[in-house]
């Protein structure tokens, strides 16, 4: 196995897409960068998160459910970067044991059948694999000396833990780890997992400014300069709500906030450009060339 | 995930080197007696107990020698003299089992252990015209429909008990077991299938030839011919062959080695392993024994897990 | 055909107002074997037992069969009447027809059938019955107890009070378990070492015990009565003989390293008594943290000792003992803190577990009995406790309730508000619970008297913030979120099963939970017995506990081998399994299923053809067997079978009963 | 008749249940046709609970017939295939619940053996509601009461047990 290129089933989802575009673009340019291929899965649809597990619990599993068949057709583990679909995946692909009719009706629906034998993962599963990390190791040429950044895994990532099986759904070390080893400095901070309040970001804004100002807020206060996220609803969420976060504690914050994968795919030294660090509200760049890292 | 059974083309010089083998081992005083087949009348190979460097020179090695060895042990249990035996991949199963049910001391054995990568079945082969029978023996290309069922799904081509290797041991690709005349007769409604079983257990004549010949079936005194208690009813009747292929299917449940040999001999074509079968099959699903034709320091049956699925799920 | 006589118990009306007696009578006349059959009012009474004495004797009966309650109740009454009659007890059957038939079934008809057919079952049975004899096995009177903490030394001082040896292993180096580890103890606040070291003293001192420390149980062999057990004494590297206990090797060893004793919270030495007032009072040697152990240089020690007591040459020495029982007092351990990634146990210093905190608040502790906080040594102005850290939360913890942790939290919070007047205490709990002499009470004036503020809910985070950690939880009895700003965090670890736990269960061969806590043989009945005969069980080895319940179950199990040890002598049960040594191919496929290890490989020899061979074949400890029969079934050959339950007595009934549906069939 | 069976038929007194339908015995009404199913049942937990359901006074029908057994690893699943072909229209084995054995494992063995035996019956043709293992306390007298119950209705509707040769 150590000697084969690893192929994953890439299924960027809508965010990636859209709003997240420079979470897409820095994941494959990481994956580039270190030799693990991605492949998207073809007619790849929505994962179904937010809306459609509140409505009818058949089609919040036939959505992500159709995803995996045509992963499965690959024969390939699927990566999902976006801690929704991932959880969205994850969650079809328990219910399917749960519930067998489900995979008799999605059957008949697609004329596909649901095996459940591909593994999904999210994107710090794949950098923490071991030998992904390696060849991440081996492959930083321009390590994030000095940069101090607090790692935020939200709460989608590591809950429920039943399901994503994946790190300490309290105290969460991943990130850290890879923070570690591209060289910048990992800040430890009470709100890891705590949520950021995104899904209440239209009907209770009030709540979320708290909340995201809460996070951001801590990370500061333990000294660090910038987050770093693996959600697109999460990096939305914190990037857009520091100006009135800000003004409602009395203080400044202004932390950038990066995908792991744009801190990643800079110390493996790909192009500023290429990982979208121009699309941040909170000024992604300056921060960086401050610091001389780009 | 089928397997594809070959001929061993190198069959012959694996022949010579047995003989040489065995007749060293004898010659040298290493073994009294050497268990090997050789050639029956019909030209199929039956077992052989060699005791001599020069009955050594009778031993034969070839696409027919699918009788396993093992159970003759039982007649040399007596005595402390060294045996020795031959075996090959699914033989060597059979072995195991006897040495796992401590039926045999191990270090009165020497094994010598033959890489297999397929054996044909003498019924089958017998069934062929004169030509056709020497043209398979010869030079094959082989009708994998030749090949003993046991072939078609065997992951164990070297033996797991050897002392000595007559050739190199072959690549192994593991994979799970699967029965489809077990799924086949658990999808006929239940009254068809007692139907079915009905007519199998009125043409057993009670010969105990799968009994004698099944590795796993190997007590001092067979329940069987117990007076007291009577396990088994005298008189010949469907339900006490269907009492008498139950009792040897669940002595043997956990403990099979699924080699087919008591369906091999079966007096009256019976396919007995669709007894066996169901067990291993349902061994596997309900506790989890991906394997459980492999004989094990601990049985399906001997061990338990407290996350055992519940009995009393059934209403 | 053995003469059976039947007797049909009317039991006043119970059965005769429901069931057919005279007409059942009538029918089991004919049944083969039958020579006698009779109705008693009250079978059970005297002259119910007299009659079928008398008509033993009169009519040469053989067998017995007494159709009237369930045999739970009444077997071992008639099984003594055929015993006073001369017939071996065991040639009786008991048919239940008042519990199974004419108490269930109002319909008198299909009573009478029912209560025949079980007649019948029980005659065709009886004729099956072989004569059984009960065996006796003598009994060592010398007690093995293991663990010396508070279980362990109350079992031990009972027993050598009731005048029997007793060997008491411990694996620390001295005795005294958690307990002395203790400050106060609830509901009294009494000095927990004060009532605890005089009867360490007492144990060190009684002429009938022998102490083992900084020793472990290796292996135990045998059954109850006889048990031969191996104990590993491992090397102290001191010569306890010489050693007069004086300290200065502590004194002047140059290691410094955590104290188990205080968990972490002191330190201690290489070489090391754990607590001044240990018992033994002689140190030991920890190598692995031992300078000369590990560079060969040092020895100061040994150059201090005015005893020349020190032996860095000391090897482990295996003790064999044979005793007749043993009681099992292993303790626990404390469930893991960390595991709560939320709490910050660990990684934030000042959130500390209870254990940690009664070594704070002792005034033998390294603070000397201040509380101070462990990150800048300064006394907290507020302090949160925190319940059910691991117990009631099958998330992450374990399920159960410890049982303990409300009751000693309380007594932390009072006692940090007795010592720190202008503090604040804080009990996050999710139930109070006191069930216990005066506990309710305690927990009363913990509130109303020294103002200890009771929170319920579980706090969901723990941070830190500046110097100050933040507690948040929601208040479920308010139905808000709550956020405390405190000094210090307490938390209340679940108890659960030492480590090894389980290795020691398999060690002895008792059963244990899915937990770990060894199995008592009865949860109500048989608290103290395992189900293993001779071996019994004291403290939270068997489940989480206080003190007094621990001492009761310990002075139990104490009472328990005394009464064991009042015979020279007990008998056996002669229902247990039994092995056809010509039949069994010595497979031995029955030994992994037995539960009480009493089935053991057995080389028979014998003559085949004039040659003398010997073969191994399947061999029941009539000790440890206790009869439940799982080896019969496990047996392809049918060598193992269960005497009172063969196979032929099973097979019989069931066909009797069948057979006889049928009459006209053939 | 089994040769087994350890009496000539001639002998036995007429007139139990599950009798009627096939031949009523002389002078009698035809009663309705009662199946007979065997029990086995562990002493400490199943068989006293049993005792619980007699000494509550629980009515229940008539038709279990109790074999006594220390534990339900006892069973060996030969006896229950030897009752079915001896004519029982159901089995019924009863012990103490998974965990709560009185001698600690019994039950965990024996739960192993009757799962396959479960799928073996049924393999055979033998329905498997005419099959069944419950798990009965020592208190649990009502359970028991109800298992009963059960089973006899379902049995009854499922009507005699089709007989396999010429044992029965």
């Amino acid at each position: 196995m150590t000697d084969e290129t690893l192929r994953f089933a890439y299924y960027p989802g809508c965010s990636l897409n859209s709003t997240a575009k420079e979470y897409d673009l820095s994941t494959r340019a990481v994956a580039r960068a270190i030799g693990v291929e991605l492949v998207e899965v073809p007619d790849w649809n929505c994962c179904g998160a937010s809306s459609a597990h509140t409505v009818d619990p058949f089609l919040a599993f036939a959505l992500p459910a159709r995803v995996l068949v045509q992963a499965e057709e690959m024969g390939l583990d699927v990566l999902a970067p976006c801690a929704a679909c991932y959880g969205r995946l994850v969650a079809a692909r328990a219910e399917a044991a749960r519930h067998p009719d489900y995979a008799r009706r999605l059957e008949k629906a697609t004329g596909r059948r649901f095996r459940g034998t591909a593994r999904i993962l999210n994107v710090l599963e794949l950098l923490g694999d071991e030998r992904v990390a390696a060849a991440v190791a081996g492959a930083v040429t321009r390590p994030l000396e000095g940069l101090k950044v607090a790692p935020y895994y939200g709460c989608l990532l590591v809950r429920p833990p039943k399901l994503t099986r994946f790190d300490d759904p309290e105290r969460p070390v991943t990130m850290d780890r890879v923070l570690q080893a591209i060289g910048a400095t990992p800040v430890d901070h009470p709100f890891q997992t705590e949520c950021c309040g995104a899904s209440l970001g239209i009907s209770r804004t009030d709540l979320v400014v708290e909340l995201a100002g809460r996070i951001v807020g801590a990370a500061k206060l333990a000294g660090a300069e910038a987050v770093a996220v693996t959600c697109p609803l999460c990096q939305t969420n914190l990037d857009s709500r520091q100006e009135a976060a800000a003004a409602r504690l009395g203080e400044g914050l202004g932390l950038p906030v990066y995908y792991i994968t744009q801190l990643v795919g800079l110390a493996l030294g790909v192009p500023p450009a290429r990982l979208g660090l121009r699309r941040h509200l909170v000024d992604g760049l300056g921060l960086l060339r401050q610091k001389k890292l780009a | 995930m089928p397997n594809n059974p070959t001929l061993d083309k190198n069959m012959t010089e694996t022949e010579t080197a047995l003989r040489r083998e065995a007749a060293r081992l004898l010659s040298q005083g290493e073994v009294a007696v050497f268990l090997g087949h050789e050639e029956g009348w019909d030209g199929v190979p039956v077992p052989f107990a060699a005791s001599t460097a020069a009955e050594a020179g009778r031993l034969v090695w070839n696409p027919l020698s699918a009788p396993h060895l093992a159970k003759y042990l039982l007649d040399r249990l007596e005595g402390d003299e060294k045996v020795g035996i031959v075996v090959n991949g699914c033989g060597s199963l059979a072995l195991d089992r006897i040495l796992k049910d401590r039926r045999f001391p191990r270090e009165r054995l020497h094994v010598v252990g033959i890489p297999c990568s397929g054996m044909l079945d003498p019924a089958r082969v017998a069934a062929l015209s004169d030509e056709e029978r020497e043209r398979v023996l010869k030079d094959g290309p082989v009708d994998p429909g030749l090949f003993l069922d046991r072939c078609s799904w065997c992951d164990v081509p070297n033996p797991v008990v050897s002392d000595t290797l007559l050739s190199e041991p072959l690549p192994v690709v593991r994979h799970r077991p699967e029965y489809p005349r077990v799924a086949e007769l658990e999808a006929m409604d239940r009254e068809e299938r007692a139907e079915y079983l009905r007519g199998l257990y009125e043409r057993c004549i009670r010969c105990f030839a799968c009994r004698n010949v099944c590795p796993a079936c190997n007590c001092r005194e067979c329940c069987l011919d117990q007076w007291e208690p009577l396990w088994l009813g005298r008189a010949t009747s469907p339900a006490e062959q269907q009492m008498f292929h139950f009792i040897r299917a669940f002595d043997v449940a956990g403990r099979c080695i699924r080699c087919g040999e008591c369906e091999r001999v079966c007096s009256v074509g019976l396919p007995l392993m669709e007894l066996n079968d169901k067990f291993l099959k349902d061994i596997t699903e309900l506790f989890g024994v991906e394997r459980p034709h492999i004989p094990a320091d601990v049985e399906p049956l001997g061990c338990f897990e407290p996350g055992d699925p519940d009995l009393e799920d059934h209403g | 055909m053995k003469r059976v006589g039947v007797f049909l118990c009317w039991c006043g009306s119970n059965i005769a107002a429901t069931v057919d007696v005279g007409k059942v009578a009538e029918r089991v006349r004919l049944l083969p074997g039958v020579v006698h059959v009779e109705e008693n009012k009250y079978t059970c009474s005297e002259p119910g037992q007299a009659s079928i004495i008398k008509a033993i004797k009169e009519h040469g009966l053989e067998r017995v069969v007494v159709a009237a309650c369930s045999p739970r109740l009444h077997e071992p009454t008639f099984r003594r009447t055929l015993e006073t009659a001369g017939l071996n007890p065991y040639f009786l059957e008991m048919a239940n027809v008042r519990e199974h038939c004419s108490w269930v079934h109002p319909d008198r008809e299909k009573a009478t059938d029912k209560a025949f057919d079980l007649v019948r079952m029980a005659v065709a049975r009886v004729l099956k019955n072989e004569p059984l004899a009960r065996g006796s096995i003598t009994i060592e009177k010398r007690a093995l107890v293991l663990g010396g903490g508070i279980a362990g030394i109350q079992a031990a001082l009972d027993i050598a009070d009731a005048g029997h040896e007793v060997i008491l292993v411990e694996r620390e180096p001295t005795i005294g378990g958690r307990m002395a580890q203790l400050d106060k103890t609830f509901p009294t606040l009494d000095c927990s070492s004060c009532i605890l070291t005089p009867k360490m003293v007492d144990a060190a001192k009684h002429p009938k015990i022998t102490l083992y420390t900084y020793s472990e149980l290796e292996k135990v062999e045998g059954y109850i009565g006889n048990f031969h057990v191996t104990v590993r004494k491992r090397a102290r590297s001191v010569d306890e003989t010489l050693c007069t206990g004086c300290g200065l090797c502590q004194t002047k060893c140059p290691t410094k390293v955590p104290s188990e004793f205080d968990v972490g919270t002191g330190l201690r030495k290489a070489i090391y008594t754990p607590f001044p007032q240990a018992v033994p009072n002689k140190p030991v040697i920890d190598r692995e943290n031992c300078t000369y152990y590990k560079t060969g240089k040092c020895r100061v020690c040994e150059r201090v000792c005015e005893a020349k007591a020190i032996r860095f040459d000391q090897e482990d020495v295996l003790v064999e003992e044979r005793v007749g029982a043993i009681v099992v007092a292993t303790g626990f351990d404390l469930f893991d803190c960390s595991v709560y990634g939320e709490y910050g146990y660990g990684l934030y210093p000042d959130v500390i577990d209870a254990l940690q905190f009664e070594r704070l608040i002792n005034a033998s502790g390294p603070t000397e009995g201040k509380i101070k906080r462990p990150s800048d040594h300064e006394i907290p102005r507020s302090v949160a406790f925190v319940l059910c850290v691991g117990s009631r939360d099958e998330q992450k913890g374990v399920s159960y309730c410890s049982r303990a942790c409300c009751m000693y939290s309380v007594k932390h919070a009072t006692q940090y508000m007795d010592k720190v007047k202008d503090g604040r205490a804080y009990v996050f709990y999710m139930d109070i619970r006191t069930p216990g002499k005066a506990y309710e009470e305690f927990y009363k004036r913990s509130s109303v008297e020294y103002g200890v503020q009771f929170i319920r809910g579980r706090p969901s985070k723990i941070y830190q913030k500046g110097d100050k950690l933040i507690v948040k939880a929601e208040d479920t009895l308010l139905g808000r979120p709550v956020e405390a700003e405190v000094e210090m965090v307490v938390l209340a670890p679940a108890m659960v099963p030492k480590r090894d736990a389980a290795r020691t269960a398999q060690t002895l061969g008792v059963s244990y939970d899915g937990f770990g806590f060894l199995n008592e043989a009865h949860p109500k009945l048989r608290p103290v017995e395992t189900n293993t005969a001779g071996i019994y069980l004291a403290g939270v080895c068997q489940g989480p506990k206080d003190i007094p319940d621990t001492v009761a179950q310990a002075s139990a199990a104490g009472a328990k081998v005394a009464a064991l040890f009042s015979r020279d002598e007990m008998a056996t049960e002669p229902m247990i399994a039994r092995v056809d040594e010509a039949l069994c191919s010595g497979c031995l496929w029955c030994k992994p299923v037995c539960p009480y290890k009493a089935i053991e490989a057995r080389t028979v020899t014998e003559k085949v053809h004039g040659r003398t061979v010997s073969r191994e074949v399947a061999s029941v400890n009539a000790g440890l067997c206790q009869g439940c029969g799982a080896c019969t079934v496990a047996c392809r050959d049918g060598a193992m079978n269960l005497q009172g339950f063969t196979n032929e007595q099973v097979i019989t009934a069931v066909d009797e009963l069948l057979a006889g549906l049928r009459p006209a069939c053939s | 008749m089994a040769e087994s069976a350890a009496t000539p038929a001639e002998s036995r007194p007429p007139g139990t249940a599950g009798t009627a339908v096939e031949k009523p015995p002389a002078g009698e009404e035809t009663r309705e046709w009662e199946p007979v199913i065997v029990g086995f049942l562990c002493n400490w937990c199943s068989y006293a609970g049993a005792d619980s359901a007699g000494t509550a006074r629980m009515v229940h029908p008539t038709n279990v017939r109790i074999v006594r057994v220390p534990c339900s690893g006892r069973v060996n699943p030969r006896f229950v295939l030897r009752a079915f072909q001896r004519g029982a229209d159901g089995v019924l084995i009863s012990g103490c619940h998974p965990g709560d054995c009185h001698y600690s494992t019994g039950n965990f063995y024996a739960r192993r053996r009757l799962l396959l035996l479960k799928g073996y019956l049924e393999y055979l043709g033998i329905d498997p509601r005419r099959f069944r293992t419950h798990w009965v306390s020592a208190s649990e007298g009502q359970k028991w009461a109800e298992v009963v119950r059960s089973m006899c209705e379902e049995v009854k509707a499922l009507g005699p047990a089709p007989s396999l040769g010429n044992l029965v």
